[in-house]
């Protein structure tokens, strides 16, 4: 007999469902959706659109998490790179504006890395260093203004379509497609488990454990190099006073969200962008409702708490208490 | 010598934070004087007091990013009650860290019993706590009161200018009363078996459940405090105040040697944490000719600069240590 | 001597605002005034703390852009104590406070939002017109002083109402979002009639949305907005925005003629130097406008 | 087989023939324990008894439910089914605290203590003698000192816990549990990282409980510890009682059957050293290696083929000299050479790649990583030994993890189970799967048979005894002096940190081991 706990997921996506069927009420047009030049129209669509900078900061953040780690820096470098990429957008072909946005994302994410995994410094501190210095590069790029830019190419990433799709949610799926390709493909997934779980056995069964820290880190920085040119490209600037800013706390609550620990260990890169899914669709949700900004915080608080506690081990456990006092008492029927 | 081993981080933090300050001095001809020494500790007496329910959420294991709305809301409420409703001062001091308190002793029963990290759990405080403060009002307000002219007005006059005010005042009792409870009681030593081992705290025994709760009980309660004292500091109440407080707080505490891990720290330290935060900003106000952005980029290599060489400090202290004590007796 | 001015800036969280820093600093260099700045990155506690350490340092006079209204009193008390002039620059605080303070260099935001109240009112002229509003950060003092004003300039005309209003944080992308999901809700954007929005930047991001939802902002759409920043005079160019109030990044340069006259001379400047809300329209040459803006630092 | 393992003197007051229960009232008594885990049965209508003044051994193969059983009842695990009654009162405590009230103290299994306090705190959480509200430092740390020394330890009170080894660790842990215990004490395997000496120090302390009318219950693996202090045998096997009897009514042979549940095909013979194979060829050579104030400079060599064993008390080095042979702890002086090639081991990863394993002592905190299977575990350092580019494909690790599981008997044998869900002794095996699974030349076990059953011990000492027949060099940390001289070559005593003595070949006795370790002219031990 397998001993096998059920494996999460199932509550990630009932509680998405729930959230989409609240939208749907607040908003009956909510699931209508249209192609409009080419492109798919619609809340929903909104929803994986608008999900997108969060859904990329979660693929990086639920490997740093996953770790041990967590990152605090991700807005400030979505900021950093999108500052990058609208500065240099007009001047330079896109592969070079792309190279250099996520050279920079990668630099930072090796920083964070090294502080972490070298200098030993408590993730939440050695990425908060560049969460407030960051945020200030980005603004000594763009000089605190707007920077716009008009580059076609550069502004397909954020509102063009593939085959409909907005190009967000392709780089999207593309980014998870990588990582999970990354991390599944090869051990790589199971050493950051093991190490998240337990650093001292993995160091001692032979893992490389800086090595794969510092790596953690630097496709956390690259996702949010990423989420920056998408955000970028979606304003057609680089508005470095706000792109990102306390996306970090949205990104570490989609990857709890989406089941994984805080302390380390089992991750699931999937659930992480269902999470983020779930934080957009509630926020879209708020928008089409029509209620009074005031309410916006009280209506998010009260959702998470929810999403949270339909998840929450204890009352799972006593759900599938349940179940077992129902089977049992059919077994001692039957006997 | 190995129990006064666990100081030293609280020893390096101070050290560089007295070498800080002398650079300072250097640099600036105003800055060394009891005039900035005491606005350092009353502009900062509002994250002193977070910093030290902060200080036991961590050493528990835990951490609360609930505290800046927390304060958010205090300050408005207070305004309300006494402006609006007209409650008299004290009682309306009272109310709110009562409010305060039971909204902690809520988070902390839900980590507890709902199994849900503390992180996730304090962060949706954080949105309700700043959300009902919008829900109050999103004005500003302000607050007149006798008690609130004659508070701010009240502060002992140190000559040169310097003045020990009553947030002053109220934080280095708190961060004394801090250090009592934490070192100094049964409370304080549940507080670091939590965060040594939380499943081996509960089978020594321990009532987990009621420390934690109690554990975040204070923190919001010193939250509240905190906003009480934010509004004697401001004379008002408005729901955006004190926005990444938290943020602040919790860096303070892990500059001062605690560890986010949980069960090492000292409340001293959170308050030395504390005041090279305002350290680094009096220096760049001081220095006053740094644009948004390089002040922000300085904020982050100073905090960078201290941490390194706390690092470092440390580093040199165990190696040191190490030698000839050796692993064991 | 040359003066030494500290200026409490709340911090860069707009283009508007990196422009008043910017043309802050050049008029103090056109006067030779020793010109410190200290960013409170949006924190009244920053920015009290920062006017504490001018007045340790003994500067001879203080601006400050208060974030908020209220809680200034203590601090500035201790300016006054120290005998150092402060001068509001581009936002009052409470009336309470009146006394403490030398004069405040001002635009009145409830007064912008009134003028762009008004200029809907008489450009619907009489049609029925369905707004939405794009707030500002909740809480924000000027959100709430342009919500009231723009409510006080459509009073009168009952053809025009707010239907939806959602706060798109003065920001383009928040802008952007909000501006889609109100298209959605009003049914594709066929009911619109008008976009309100607190800051043109918002207004930037809410006219891209229109664009990619095929609607024709400035003419399908009226837009109106507030701040009048060099990007929204481009789009008025192009014709797919009708009209912003101007926010003159210019402040400093009445208060430090305030200051110095003061000082030399011991003018008694008046308590409010009002600054002009201009209305901009399509047909105020919209290009000319944006050259002459785009350097300032926007 | 304990040298000086005497018959066990017939307690006062209690005559064997007569059953307690008859005697006096039970103290505890426990009825129709259940308890199941996600569907797996871990205890099915156990009944057990325990009388004021008795020694109670709990006894029963790994994973058969000895320690869920003390979970259930101290209600750290809330149990399915069952009453049970305290001096004829019922109780139901939902929480160690609770138990602890009402007069259960508990030594669980794995060392469970506040790492980060110091001893006194450890001793005395939650009742530390206060004044006004405030504990009372000096008062605790003399009190404590005091404790421990009752128990022969004397140590630095204020110092943290973890800065002290898991021997020291556990017996704090007991001396708390002691120090608590009203009515009953239950002991989960105390003795599983204690030497012969501290055992001796411990059963005193048993016995005058004992006296006081205290009951304890007792897990052990040792049978010579059963017999040296027990009155009664209780027997669990796969979460069922399989029987409760007085000492005297239970020999030895009868109770290992009872336990495994068939007969226990030749335990632990002794090994004939005339039977060893011939010294293979150098694996690694050591010469000088130390590091200041950790351990003193010492040679070693290890041969295929060969076993060398590490013996000393406590804190005496033993795992510090594995560590440094590692590479786990860098050394500060010496010289290593593998097959020949001199080399400079820095880290763990370096000495895979020279083909050696470690298998540490302490399993929760480097050993297992609960949260991953029993499999995941299992392939771990074979998956770091490639590379983490090259997958060990799902087939494989599939193969790898049953081939382990069935070859050194795991249970529950389901390879998808997250490892921490184990029991103790069934963790360990799995580790020493995940070496074996990298096919080491030089496996370095730091106290393998550490908390595992005596089905399994003999199981292990074969392995080990197999893989130096296949050529595979060994260094064995063990505390089990008996069972390390049936498989060790060579045995270096170590004391005080430094590597002492060396004996070879027929020199490796227990007497001759005992004598270095108390530091008597080995000669005078033997002649003894
Ligand atoms: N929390 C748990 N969840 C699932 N299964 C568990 C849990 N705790 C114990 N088990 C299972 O219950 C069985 C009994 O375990 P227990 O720890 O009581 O054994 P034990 O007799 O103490 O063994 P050992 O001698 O190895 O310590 C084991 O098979 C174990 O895997
Ligand atoms: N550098 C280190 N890092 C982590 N743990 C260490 C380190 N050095 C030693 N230890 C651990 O501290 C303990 C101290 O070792 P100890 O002195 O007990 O050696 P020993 O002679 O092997 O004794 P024991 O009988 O406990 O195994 C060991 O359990 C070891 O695992
Ligand atoms: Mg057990
Ligand atoms: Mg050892």
């Amino acid at each position: 007999m397998a001993l096998r706990l059920p494996r999460i997921g199932t509550s990630q996506i009932v509680a998405l469902a729930l959230i989409l069927a609240a939208n749907w009420v607040v908003s009956p047009q909510f699931f209508d959706i249209r192609l409009q030049d080419g492109r798919l129209f619609g809340s929903l669509i909104d929803v994986l659109n608008r999900g997108a900078p969060v859904a990329l900061l979660s693929i990086g953040m639920v490997l740093v998490i996953a770790m041990r780690g967590i990152d605090l820096s991700v807005g400030a470098v979505m900021a950093i790179c999108g500052a990058i990429a609208a500065s240099l957008a007009d001047s330079h072909p896109l592969p070079v504006v792309l190279a250099a946005s996520l050279g920079a994302g990668l630099a930072c994410g090796l920083w964070n890395g090294l502080l972490v995994a070298v200098l030993r410094i408590q993730p939440i501190v050695a990425t908060l260093i560049l969460m407030v210095a960051g945020r200030g590069i980005a603004q000594l790029i763009t000089e605190g203004r707007i920077v716009t830019f008009t580059s076609p190419e550069l502004a397909f990433l954020g509102g063009g379509s593939v085959l409909g799709l907005p190009t967000p949610i392709v780089l999207t799926l593309a980014m998870m497609a990588l990582t999970l390709l990354i991390v599944r493909g090869t051990a790589l997934g199971l050493m950051i488990e093991a190490t998240g779980g337990n650093p001292r056995a993995s160091a001692l069964a032979g893992i490389g454990t800086r090595l794969i820290t510092v790596a953690v880190y630097v496709w956390s920085g690259l996702c949010a190099a990423l989420a920056g040119i998408v955000a970028s490209a979606d304003i057609l600037g680089a508005d470095a006073n706000n792109a990102g800013l306390w996306l970090e706390l949205d990104a570490i609550l989609a990857v709890v969200i989406g089941g994984t620990s805080l302390f380390g260990g089992r991750f699931s890169i999937l659930l992480a962008v269902v999470g983020a899914l779930i934080i957009q669709a509630m926020n879209t949700g708020i928008l089409l409702s029509g209620l009074p900004p005031e309410t916006n915080l009280v209506v998010k608080a009260v959702v998470v708490l929810a999403v949270l506690l339909a998840q929450s081990p204890r009352i799972g456990a006593q759900i599938a208490g349940l179940g077992v006092l129902f089977g049992r008492s059919r077994s001692r029927r039957r006997s | 010598m190995r129990s006064l081993a666990r100081l030293t981080p609280v020893l390096a933090t101070t050290a560089v934070f007295l070498a800080g300050f002398v650079l300072c001095s250097l640099a600036y001809p105003n800055f060394a004087s009891l005039r900035v020494v005491m606005n350092l500790l009353t502009d900062n007496a509002f994250l002193g007091i977070v910093a030290v329910g902060m200080t036991f959420v961590i050493i528990s294991g835990g951490i609360d990013l609930s505290v800046g709305s927390v304060i958010g809301f205090t300050t408005v409420f207070l305004a309300l009650a006494i402006e609006r409703w007209g409650v008299p001062p004290l009682i309306a001091f009272v109310l709110v860290l009562v409010l305060c308190a039971g909204f902690g002793a809520a988070m902390g029963a839900i980590i507890q019993y709902a199994e849900l990290p503390p992180f996730i759990v304090t962060l949706a405080g954080m949105f309700l706590a700043r959300g009902v403060s919008f829900l109050l009002s999103t004005e500003s307000l302000p607050i007149t009161a006798d008690l609130y002219t004659h508070l701010s007005d009240h502060a002992l006059r140190l000559g040169g200018g310097a003045r020990l005010t009553v947030p002053a005042i109220v934080m280095l009792a708190v961060v004394i009363g801090g250090m009592v409870l934490l070192h100094l009681t049964r409370f304080g030593a549940n507080v670091y078996a939590l965060g040594g081992s939380r499943a081996a705290t509960g089978l020594m025994g321990i009532n987990v459940a009621r420390s934690t709760v109690l554990i975040y009980t204070l923190s919001s309660a010193l939250a509240g405090l905190s906003g009480i004292v934010f509004s004697l500091y401001t004379s008002s109440g408005y729901s955006l105040s004190a926005v990444g407080v938290e943020l602040d707080a919790i860096a303070a505490v892990v500059i001062g040697g605690t560890l986010l891990s949980g069960g090492y720290g000292f409340v001293f330290g959170s308050f030395i944490g504390v005041l090279i935060q305002g350290l680094i900003q009096t220096y760049i106000s001081f220095d006053g000719t740094l644009s948004s952005w390089w002040a922000k980029i300085a904020t982050g290599l100073l905090l960078f600069a201290f941490i390194a060489f706390q690092q470092l400090t440390l580093h040199l202290a165990r190696r040191s240590r190490r030698a000839p004590a050796g692993v064991r007796p | 001597a040359e003066l030494t001015i500290g200026f409490s800036q709340i911090g860069s969280e707009s283009g508007w605002r990196a422009a008043e820093t910017t043309v802050s600093k050049a008029e103090a260099k056109k006067r030779n005034i020793n010109f410190k700045i200290a960013d409170a990155q949006q924190k009244q506690e920053n920015q009290i703390k920062a006017i504490r350490s001018f007045v340790a340092q003994g500067v001879d006079a203080i601006f400050l852009a208060p974030v908020v209204a209220t809680g200034w009193d203590a601090v500035l008390k201790e300016a006054q104590e120290a005998k150092i002039p402060v001068v509001l620059l581009d936002r009052d605080i409470d009336p309470a406070g009146k006394n403490l303070y030398l004069t405040a260099v001002t635009s009145d935001s409830v007064h912008e939002g009134k003028v762009a109240g008004q200029w809907l009112v008489k450009t619907a002229g009489g049609k029925p017109c369905n707004v939405v509003e794009l707030q500002g950060t909740v809480g924000a003092s000027v959100a709430t002083n342009r919500k009231k004003g723009f409510e006080d300039g459509i009073a009168g005309a009952s053809n025009v109402k707010i239907v939806r209003s959602q706060t798109g944080d003065f920001t383009r992308a928040k802008g952007k979002e909000v501006m889609e999901s109100f298209i959605k809700a009003e049914g594709g954007g066929k009911t619109i009639c008008a976009v309100y929005a607190h800051n043109d930047d918002m207004m930037v991001g809410a006219i891209q949305a229109m664009k990619e939802a095929g609607l024709k902002p400035g003419t399908e759409i009226l837009t109106v907005s507030i701040d009048a920043v060099p990007d929204i005079f481009k789009a008025m160019a192009a014709g797919e925005a009708n009209a912003t109030v101007e926010l003159t990044p210019n402040m400093a340069g009445p208060a430090f003629d305030a200051v110095i006259a003061y000082k030399t001379k011991g003018t008694m400047p008046p308590k409010w130097i009002q600054t002009e809300s201009k209305l901009y329209t399509q047909a105020d040459n919209p290009m000319a406008v944006y050259e002459s803006k785009k350097d300032l630092g926007y | 087989m304990l040298p000086t393992a005497p018959l066990p003197p017939p307690a006062a007051g209690h005559k064997p023939q007569q059953d307690a229960s008859q005697q006096d009232a039970p103290l505890l008594q426990v009825t129709g324990f259940s308890k199941s885990f996600a569907g797996f049965v871990a205890l099915d209508g156990v009944d057990f008894t325990l009388h004021p003044g008795e020694i109670h051994a709990l006894l029963g193969e790994n994973g058969a439910g000895k320690s869920t059983l003390i979970k259930t009842m101290t209600g750290v695990v809330a149990r399915d089914a069952g009453t049970m009654r305290l001096a004829g009162a019922a109780i139901a405590p939902r929480s160690a605290e609770e138990a602890v009230k009402a007069g259960i103290a508990t030594v669980y299994q794995e060392v469970n203590l506040a790492p980060n306090l110091s001893v006194a705190q450890n001793l005395y959480l939650g009742r530390q003698p206060t004044r006004f509200g405030l504990v009372r430092e000096g008062e605790m740390r003399r009190r404590a000192s005091a404790l421990l020394a009752g128990f022969g330890l004397s140590i630095d009170v204020g110092a943290p816990l973890e800065t002290y080894s898991v021997a020291i660790q556990h017996i704090v842990a007991i001396a708390r549990a002691v120090d608590q215990s009203a009515r009953v004490l239950i002991l989960d395997e105390p003795t599983a990282s204690l030497d012969a000496q501290e055992v001796e120090v411990l059963f005193a302390v048993m016995r005058q409980l004992k006296a006081r009318g205290i009951g304890i219950v007792f897990v052990t693996h040792f049978l010579d510890q059963v017999y040296a202090v027990c009155d009664r045998i209780t027997v669990l096997r796969n979460g069922r009682l399989a029987g409760s009897a007085p000492i005297a009514q239970m020999p030895r042979l009868d109770l290992v059957r009872l336990m495994l549940g068939r007969e226990l095909s030749e335990a632990t013979a002794r090994r004939s050293h005339a039977a060893a194979g011939p010294a293979g060829a150098d694996v690694a050579v050591f010469t000088g290696l130390g590091k200041a104030g950790y351990v003193a400079p010492f040679d070693l060599t290890l041969r295929a083929g060969h076993v060398v064993g590490l013996a000393g008390l406590l804190g005496s080095g033993r795992t510090e000299t594995v560590r440094l042979v590692f590479g786990a702890e860098p050394a500060d002086a010496g010289t290593a050479e593998v097959a020949g090639r001199r080399v400079t081991l820095t880290c763990p990863r370096e000495a895979m790649a020279l083909g050696f394993g470690y298998c540490p002592e302490e399993r929760k905190t480097e050993g297992i990583v609960a949260d991953l299977t029993v499999r995941e575990n299992i392939v771990l350092a074979l998956q770091a030994k490639r590379g983490a580019l090259a997958p060990l494909p799902r087939r494989e690790q599939d193969a790898i993890a049953a081939r382990f599981i069935r070859l050194l008997d795991i249970r529950p044998p389901d390879p998808e189970r997250p490892i921490g869900l184990l029991s103790g002794g069934n963790q360990q095996k799995a580790l020493l799967a995940r070496w074996l699974a990298t096919e080491p030349r030089l496996l370095i076990l730091d106290e393998p048979t550490r908390g595992i059953d005596v089905g399994a011990h003999a199981e292990i000492i074969k392995l080990i005894r197999d893989l130096c027949r296949q050529g595979m060099a060994l260094l064995v940390v063990s505390s089990e002096l008996e069972e390390l001289v049936t498989y060790a070559d060579e045995v270096i005593v170590l004391r005080d940190r430094a590597h002492v003595v060396r004996l070879t070949g027929d020199a490796v006795e227990v007497s001759a081991i005992l004598a270095a370790i108390a530091d008597a002219p080995a000669g005078a031990a033997a002649a003894a």
